[in-house]
């Protein structure tokens, strides 16, 4: 198993209840993945499914980005900076 | 100024001064301030104040980021990028780009798309508290 | 501010900041600063220093006059153009034109606008004293 | 006859050796025939004919505007502000 770190910002915060934790994944397993596990555990997070955007260790990356023990992950809702 | 960075993400309210500063060097005619202020209302709705929230280690690396996008489609010279989180009253900047060129026009191209990008990548949060009470994130 | 003009020729250095005040109302989310400098070289010819000159009494009301074709053209709010006469060193700033607007894609185009016009009609004239003593009038 | 002061700037100034001067004129006259009169004077300036703005009391107008006494004409040679 690897371990990783995942953030959690703005409105995904607010559905899971914590600005990050660690989690336990099998090996090879990608950012997409993570995203389906955390979809199943937190329901409400479907509705950014196809609008979200993804960094691993603070850099963009894709569904298909391979984890590895230590990355840190972070799942990105809509951005809305500026005003 | 010893302290100072071009892209950063800060609490503390924004001054454009040091920006400038930074950004003009002597072959510029151009200097373009593009100030992003919290205002009063949304979609005709009385707004409170707002808040916002960044991934901060990674939003000041894609702020420059930005910059060199930038940079690669236009002949300007500096380019800085302030953004402040926290609780914003109405009336407070939120966000200061700054870009200095040889020529106006493409310093006014290169800040606007500088805040296009921002708009579309960085990771920064804006929740809108409305007058009534209610809050909600900018999605 | 009791003497705060929105539109002025001046021989005084330009100082963004009081203009940002007076053009920036509770409704904008969006004040866009335009700063022309005087920069070291012309067509790669090294330059000096500039001296402008006015039409003072026209050129006033014709930043102001310019201001209004641009409030008629886009949803924008206040405002304000200061222009410097006189010798101005290279790196000073020559002109201001700054904009508040709701939104920033017409606080950009405005103030693109404004500083287009000003350079086909308002009456103030460049003088370009080329760092090999020559100087020439810009035409 | 009337009498209308003139104003000169930039190159305009540097070409009439002055910064304003009182004309008199034919009642009637228009702006386009001081500019005549003044190119007549100082063929110099023929140089800016076609591409030069006028004002008339400090307000934009057109070769065709007639001149009153008391008028204040500026001939304005093509402007350069901002930078």
């Amino acid at each position: 198993m690897i371990s990783v770190r995942v953030r959690y910002f703005a409105g995904h915060r607010d559905i899971v209840g914590q600005a990050e934790q660690q989690m336990a994944l099998e090996p090879g397993a990608t950012v997409g993945d993570l995203w389906g596990l955390l979809v199943e555990r937190h329901p409400r997070l479907a509705g950014y499914s196809g609008r979200l955007l993804f960094a691993v260790n603070q850099e963009f990356a894709s569904p298909a980005t391979t984890l590895h023990d230590g990355d840190e992950v972070a799942f990105i809702p809509p951005v809305s900076g500026g005003v | 100024m010893s302290d100072f960075r071009p892209f950063e993400i800060t609490d503390r309210p924004l001054d454009p001064a040091p920006l400038v500063a930074y950004v003009q060097t002597p072959g510029d005619g151009a200097v373009v301030t593009f100030a992003g202020v919290a205002r009063n209302h949304f979609g005709g709705r009385p707004t409170a104040f707002l808040s916002y929230e960044a991934y901060a280690e990674m939003a000041g690396p894609v702020l420059a980021q930005i910059a060199e996008e930038a940079r690669a489609r236009w002949p300007i010279g500096r380019v800085a990028v302030h953004h402040r989180v926290g609780r914003l009253a109405i009336g407070e900047t939120a966000v200061l780009v700054v870009v200095a060129a040889p020529h106006r026009h493409e310093a006014f191209a290169a800040a606007a798309y500088v805040m296009d990008r921002i708009k579309e990548i960085a990771p920064i949060w804006k929740q809108e508290h409305w007058a009534d009470g209610e809050a909600e994130w900018r999605e």
